[in-house]
């Protein structure tokens, strides 16, 4: 028996598919994608039954429950009793009253650094980035959504309040970073760069891009600063026409579990903060520490959500930052 | 195994080019007739036509009193031997040989033993078992002929199966092609532009010009009384000597000459000018003289006509000098008329 | 200009050898990063990317895509040119021209062509897909070097056939192929290879079963690891030993 | 039926599965992703056309109109350079390498085409980084004082297509000098030009038409590769190749798509126009 | 303008195989030379280095009275004429004869002049502007010997340059070639495999094989006395009849014959074979015959030694009829020994 996902790629890991493989005994075909635009244009061009589950940001489940690719999940199918609260998301994760998705992972979009080379102290505000300091060894993570949110930030408007009017205001901005950055790159460059120290500081990172450098260069590390960071939450849901409800809601409990959380926090391809709580019984000191499971109380409180653009804001910031790239 | 062949008012067109035009030939069975010409004038059109391979605009083709104008060359009692030879390099020479029987569907004992018997015949049986690249270009053409025949036609197409054969051996497998044919009796239409070649082998010329017959005879007929200024020249090198009707005589730049001819060319091949021979062409100088092995190569100017060269070929024993003042003789006349008709 | 032809041939071969090297070099890295300093040698890697299941995977896809699509570019590449070489066919040029066409257009453009209509007439994103991609691509390539192959005297040889009574399957199967073997060889080598190496098409055109290039896309997209280099070192050492066999034998052959 | 006719048929017949290949695979697609191309993306759904906004969108955007120019500016550096570097060496190989050796040689100098293309870009980047081999030896050496940034910018992704194309060049180079006669060379500098002007006033007018076609060839695949400038180009400067998976992956605009592939397709047919005198095609 | 060419006992080595051994040849200034031999017997060997392009492993080139053995071939008198005339193809006509003047930095106007004064002189000034392509073989031909002569060498060198032309062009391409060389005098050294060609064209013919000379000498020289049986046999037919001396008489096969002669092989052309001569080598059967045009060409079976064939070439006048019994008179007897010495 198969089941087809369409993941990020820290659910390829196979560490986290085995246990659940051997048992059901079924294979996990996965299917990576790369932002929700992409994610949902597959599922448009695919027919009902070739996915049974999805990982999707939460803030987009609406936009996929509009569409009517995702399934409403039974009632209790997942418990989120042992949730961060923060982090539960009911208004993403359910429309209308019912829930289609579930909160699997989080972290944060904010400043990476290397801590041997600048001054944490300089890393406590957004502004630094804009002060001509580190003049050639920024680098900007490549995604639109949290770089311009947190380019919001540093204006001083909230991600709710990012609309095509705010978004004239973050133009110059952006501009500016750009000119003070050496590259905007994918999470690879993003991480070689930082690692080999051919950038110091990287606006949009966070745990999910130095933990698993963390064993290889101790120096890496990050921060909220004081204007604050983003969140980022992953939900996954059971798609709509899928032929195999039973085993995706099993994969799904299996994720959430404490077990399948933990695996998850710590994938090959980025580590994050599990949103079950429980998970931390399932994961070393080390690991928690690198994932400052200590800390998360302080930069949940401190964290905004992603922005979530109507289409046409979604199509003036893609376009923004079309802009900054080509300049 | 043998058979007579028929070109009634055969033309052929390429778009809007003419290739032949109103060809008519008939050749007996058993005959070796050779197709001769210049490149161009359309023998290869001519044989794909016999062979199947085209059909023509007009006319039609009956080889063994049957019409196969329309019949594809695998149904035909023909086969053609391409001057490329078309040997399958990636068969032994048995294997090739034996291909046609096996398209007949003969069984592999019989067509085997039959393809060493053709291999037999052309001295090539010690190396049935050998691929066609290790071998030298006249044992090639030999494996060809072989293949070719193997299927026993009535007539075999031989398009300059000698063209890419060195002189000497060429002029050795002409006469291998010829015991051949008369070992097999089958009819022969072979092509070349090489008129020695024709002669030595054809029992009957087709001289060919512009997709039209300009001779069709012996070998002696088409060489020694041409019907046209073409096949005259083709033949071999000719000396012309305008001539008018006078009274009996005939006149000529070099003064009257003893002939009763009309009025046209008087044609004289190099050979037979001389100092001996039937009829006096008057005094001569000698220009220049070069040894050709068999023969010198002499040019003379006529001392009554400065302006004209005769080429005449001395015997080896002459030694002329240049500046030498000579009268020459003729042999074996021929007039043909102006317009080369 | 002798010595300054062995400083050129020198400079310009440090520059073609150097990343082969170092990619193969830093595959044995006992570290996380790929990059200098070295810090010693494992083959830990090889043996994790041996274990790894979905790259093995991809790698037998790949194969199986590349043979298949190259057997079937092949075959029709030589049909089409018997065909063609055969007989002057009204409209032969721009057959010609259409056959020769995909090959002036980049390999993303006829995959996101391909994907839009598979989408359209709804055909899922597949290995098949994907190997009906690489057809298209290695088609012109295939037609080309054996239309080449059939000269004046290969025509004859085939009319030379006909004349003998064969069929017309008869002097493709027991005449045409044989005779063309080398460039049929030489055609279905540069098909695998091209295809075997192909990225953007597979990319495009499929979903979990994915060929070998697509598998080590998302290795380099999730991390910058010696494995990598591994995999790139591992199939570089495979197809190099596939050349040179092929070098010592079958070309060798056809060269003299 | 005259024996033409049952010809022409039954080459008609060989060529007609490899011609409907080409016909539903590679013209209709083509059709589809044109007809694609005059609909647009409003909101999140695709409305069909047609219309041209999205070629009035291509032409008025600058940060697309700079991708034309970028990826235009990439190619011809790119096809310049590899001519150049790729000539000479071909040269060598066909010329002053003994024969035993050419064989070996001419392997050598396209030994790296057996590695995977992904990996190829990829362990340039590893070179190319700021601890790459290249920095580190340059600056252990103290030729720098400092590494300079090569990777993610324009310098990386042309070095990592030079590097292909210098391999592809040197081998249509070298198959078009290896078919010159040798007597040409000799004539020249029996009438007594010296090497140089053997080289310059025989040789390489002699293989114009190869390295046309080897160049077209290069600007072909280089205009339309999407691997090497993502992977060492970064994301700085962005070709027509990366703006158009850019549209697909962040914003599943197939229409925008296929409408920058159009115009990446007529760039090449304009390539192709102008060195059509020089190309064979048939013959590469 | 002309120069004598001196080769003093030059041999040459590829590797271990020995392409040329201990060769001496003295040429005068302004001669027409041929170098005349089988496929693979050193010819272009010979000529390469004579134009610089080998240096001989042992011996000197001496042109002009100067030691050129180790000049580069810019820096000799000689150009070379290749056999696939290398003409330039992406340059025009003028711009190809004008070439070897433009590297002497002769100026454009100059050398321009001088270009189509050449190609007046090989009849191609109005196509000046054509590119070689647009040419037929024989004009390509002319333009290679305008271009090489354009740059007045002393010496030519010709690889075979009627090599590609079919076999009339090939003739009258010979007589231009032999023209020319007499209107310019420069030595020409002329490498062919066709000795028909050899002798129309030669003062004098080196005959080679295998890597030495065989003979050096006049046409009439080598056709009619060669001194091997390798030349006699390369420079046309032969018949070859054993003798051996018996008292003061020679004794063949055929009988006692009239001569004076050694011990070895009596060689004898086909035409010195007829119905009268200088001596008879009595009666014969004709077995078969055909017409060539200015000969026949006849198979006799002398009576006494019915193994032996003799090939005979009758003139055209005469008829004979296969089977009939005539008596054979022999001409320019040559006596060479047996190992061909
Ligand atoms: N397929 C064709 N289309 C157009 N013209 C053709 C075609 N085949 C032959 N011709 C023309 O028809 C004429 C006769 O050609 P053919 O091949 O019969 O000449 P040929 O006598 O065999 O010459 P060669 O001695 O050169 O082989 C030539 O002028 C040739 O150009
Ligand atoms: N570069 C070489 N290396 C080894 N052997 C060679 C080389 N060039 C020529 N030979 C050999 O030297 C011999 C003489 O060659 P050459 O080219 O002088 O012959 P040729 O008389 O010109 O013959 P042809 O009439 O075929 O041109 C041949 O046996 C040839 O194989
Ligand atoms: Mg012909
Ligand atoms: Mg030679």
């Amino acid at each position: 028996e198969e089941l087809n996902a369409l993941i990020w790629c820290d659910h390829a890991d196979p560490e986290l598919l085995e246990p659940f493989e051997k048992a059901h005994d079924v294979r996990v075909n996965v299917k990576e994608y790369e932002g929700t635009a992409a994610g949902l244009t597959i599922l448009q061009q695919s027919r009902p039954g070739d996915w049974d589950v999805m990982v999707i940001d939460a803030v987009d489940v609406a936009r996929a429950v509009e569409q009517g690719y995702l399934a409403p999940l039974p009632d209790g199918a997942v418990s989120t009793a042992d949730y961060f609260p923060q982090v539960v998301l009911a208004d993403h994760n359910s429309v209308d009253g019912k829930t289609y998705a579930v909160t699997e992972k989080f972290g944060y979009n904010t400043l990476a650094y290397n801590k041997a080379k600048v001054d944490p102290k300089d890393m406590e505000s957004l502004a630094t980035l804009w002060s001509g300091k580190y003049d050639g060894r920024i680098a900007v993570y490549d995604y639109y959504l949290p770089v311009l949110g947190l380019v919001g930030l540093a204006e001083g408007i909230d991600t709710a309040n990012l609309d095509a009017a705010a978004l004239e205001k973050l133009r110059d901005p952006l501009m500016k970073l750009k000119a003070a950055s050496k590259q905007v790159s994918d999470v690879v460059a993003s991480q070689t760069a930082l690692a080999t120290g051919e950038v110091d500081v990287l606006i949009g990172g966070g745990e999910w891009l130095t933990a698993v450098l963390h064993s290889e260069n101790p120096d890496l590390d990050w921060t909220i600063p004081k204007e604050g960071g983003l969140l980022w939450a992953q939900s996954i849901g059971m798609v709509e026409g899928t032929q195999k409800p039973e085993l995706a809601i099993e994969f799904i409990k299996y994720i959430t579990s404490p077990e399948g959380q933990a695996r998850l926090a710590t994938s090959s391809c980025y580590w994050g903060m599990p949103a079950n709580k429980a998970a931390g019984d399932a994961l070393s000191e080390d690991e928690k520490a690198v994932l400052r499971w200590s800390d998360q109380a302080d930069y949940l409180a401190r964290a905004q959500l992603y922005p979530v653009p109507d289409a046409q804001t979604d199509s003036a910031m893609q376009d923004l930052w079309t802009d900054m790239l080509q300049n | 195994m043998t058979a007579e062949v028929q070109i009634r008012s055969v033309s052929h067109r390429f778009q809007s080019f003419t290739a032949l035009e109103g060809i008519d030939l008939e050749i007996a069975a058993g005959e070796f007739i050779v197709l001769l010409g210049p490149s161009g004038c359309g023998k290869t059109t001519l044989l794909s036509i016999i062979g199947g391979f085209l059909t023509p605009s007009e006319g039609e083709i009956v080889i063994g009193g049957r019409d196969m104008t329309r019949v594809a060359p695998k149904d035909r009692p023909t086969t053609t031997m391409f001057q490329d030879y078309a040997l399958f390099p990636h068969m032994n020479l048995r294997d090739n040989v034996a291909f046609g029987l096996r398209m007949r569907g003969v069984g592999r004992k019989a067509r085997h033993d039959r393809a060493l018997e053709m291999l037999e015949m052309v001295g090539l049986s010690a190396f049935a078992a050998r691929k066609p690249h290790a071998l030298s270009g006249g044992q090639r053409q030999r494996v060809a002929l072989a293949r070719a025949l193997a299927v026993e036609p009535d007539v075999l197409l031989l398009d300059e199966p000698l063209g890419a054969l060195d002189l000497k051996l060429r002029r050795q497998m002409q006469d291998e092609l010829k015991n051949i044919q008369r070992k097999v009796g089958t009819t022969f239409i072979h092509v070349t532009h090489d008129q020695e070649e024709a002669m030595a082998i054809a029992d009957r010329i087709v001289v060919m010009n512009r997709g039209h017959i300009e001779h069709f005879g012996t070998p002696e007929d088409v060489y020694l009384r041409p019907r046209t200024l073409f096949s005259a020249d083709f033949m071999g090198e000719m000396n012309r000597i305008p001539v008018r009707r006078d009274g009996g005589n005939s006149v000529s730049p070099l003064g009257p000459l003893p002939l009763d001819l009309g009025e046209g060319l008087l044609c004289l091949r190099p050979e037979n000018i001389g100092f001996e021979g039937s009829f006096s062409l008057g005094r001569a100088r000698l220009q220049e003289a070069a040894f050709f092995g068999t023969h010198h190569r002499c040019h003379f100017v006529p001392l009554n006509a400065p302006d004209l060269t005769l080429t005449v070929n001395l015997p080896q024993g002459a030694h002329p000098a240049p500046g030498a003042e000579v009268e020459l003789f003729g042999r074996d006349p021929v007039l043909l008329s102006e317009d080369g008709r | 200009m002798r010595t300054l032809s062995w400083v050129y041939l020198g400079a310009i071969f440090t520059f073609i050898l150097l990343p082969v090297v170092v990619l193969v070099i830093f595959s044995f890295q006992d570290g996380r990063l790929p990059v200098p300093p070295f810090k010693g040698a494992t083959l830990k890697w090889y043996a994790k990317i041996l274990a790894d299941r979905d790259l093995m995977e991809a790698l037998v896809n790949s194969l199986m895509v590349a043979v298949l699509s190259s057997l079937v570019a092949v075959t029709l590449g030589f049909l089409a040119a018997s065909g063609l070489a055969r007989t002057v066919l009204p409209g032969s040029a721009l057959m010609r021209g259409l056959l020769i066409a995909p090959m002036t257009v980049s390999y993303l453009i006829i995959g996101l062509g391909l994907l839009q209509m598979f989408n359209q007439v709804g055909i899922r994103p597949s290995l098949l897909a994907t190997g009906i991609g690489h057809v298209v691509i290695n088609l012109p390539l295939c037609f080309a070097i054996v239309y080449a192959a059939i000269g004046e005297h290969q025509k004859s040889a085939l009319q030379a056939a006909r004349d003998l009574g064969a069929r017309e399957w008869q002097v493709l199967w027991h005449i045409a192929a044989p005779m063309l073997a080398p460039s049929l060889a030489a055609a279905f080598f540069l098909s695998f290879t091209f295809s075997w190496d192909e990225f953007i098409i597979a990319f495009l055109l499929t979903r979990f079963d994915v060929t070998l290039p697509v598998e080590i896309w998302s290795m380099l997209r999730s991390g910058l690891s010696p494995a990598t280099n591994a995999v790139g070192s591992l199939v570089f050492l495979v197809s190099v030993a596939v050349v040179v066999t092929l070098e010592l034998t079958l070309f060798r052959k056809g060269s003299k | 039926m005259s024996i033409e006719r049952i010809e022409k048929r039954q080459g008609a017949t060989l060529v007609a599965p490899a011609l409907l290949w080409t016909l539903v695979f590679f013209v209709l697609p083509f059709l589809a992703m044109a007809l694609m191309s005059l609909s647009h993306l409003e909101g999140r759904s695709v409305v069909s056309g047609p219309d041209l906004r999205n070629y009035a969108k291509i032409f008025t955007e600058p940060s697309l109109l700079k991708g034309i120019a970028v990826s235009l500016e990439i190619t011809a550096l790119v096809t310049v350079i590899s001519v150049a570097l790729a000539w000479p060496l071909a040269w060598i190989i066909a010329t002053r390498i003994p024969v035993r050796w050419r064989r070996l040689a001419l392997l050598l100098a396209v030994l790296p085409f057996w590695t995977s293309y992904v990996v190829r870009s990829y362990s340039w980047a590893l070179v190319l980084g700021e601890k790459g081999v290249v920095m580190n030896a340059l600056v252990g050496l103290g030729m720098l004082s400092e590494p300079v940034q090569i990777m993610a910018t324009r310098s990386a992704t042309v070095i990592g297509f030079v590097h292909f194309f210098v391999m592809l060049l040197t081998l249509t180079i070298y198959s078009n000098l290896i078919q010159l006669s040798p007597n040409y060379a000799r004539a020249a500098e029996d009438l007594g030009a010296s090497r140089w002007q053997v080289i310059r006033l025989v040789i390489l007018p002699l293989t114009l038409p190869g390295v046309v076609t080897g160049a077209f060839l290069t600007f072909v695949l280089c205009i339309g590769d999407y691997i090497t400038p993502q992977i060492l180009g970064g994301n700085n400067e962005l070709t027509l190749p990366q703006l158009i998976m850019l549209q697909l992956g962040r914003r599943g605009d197939y229409p925008m798509a296929s409408a920058l592939s159009l115009v990446l397709m007529l760039i090449v047919t304009l390539a192709y126009l102008a060195c059509a005198r020089w190309l064979k095609m048939e013959r590469v």
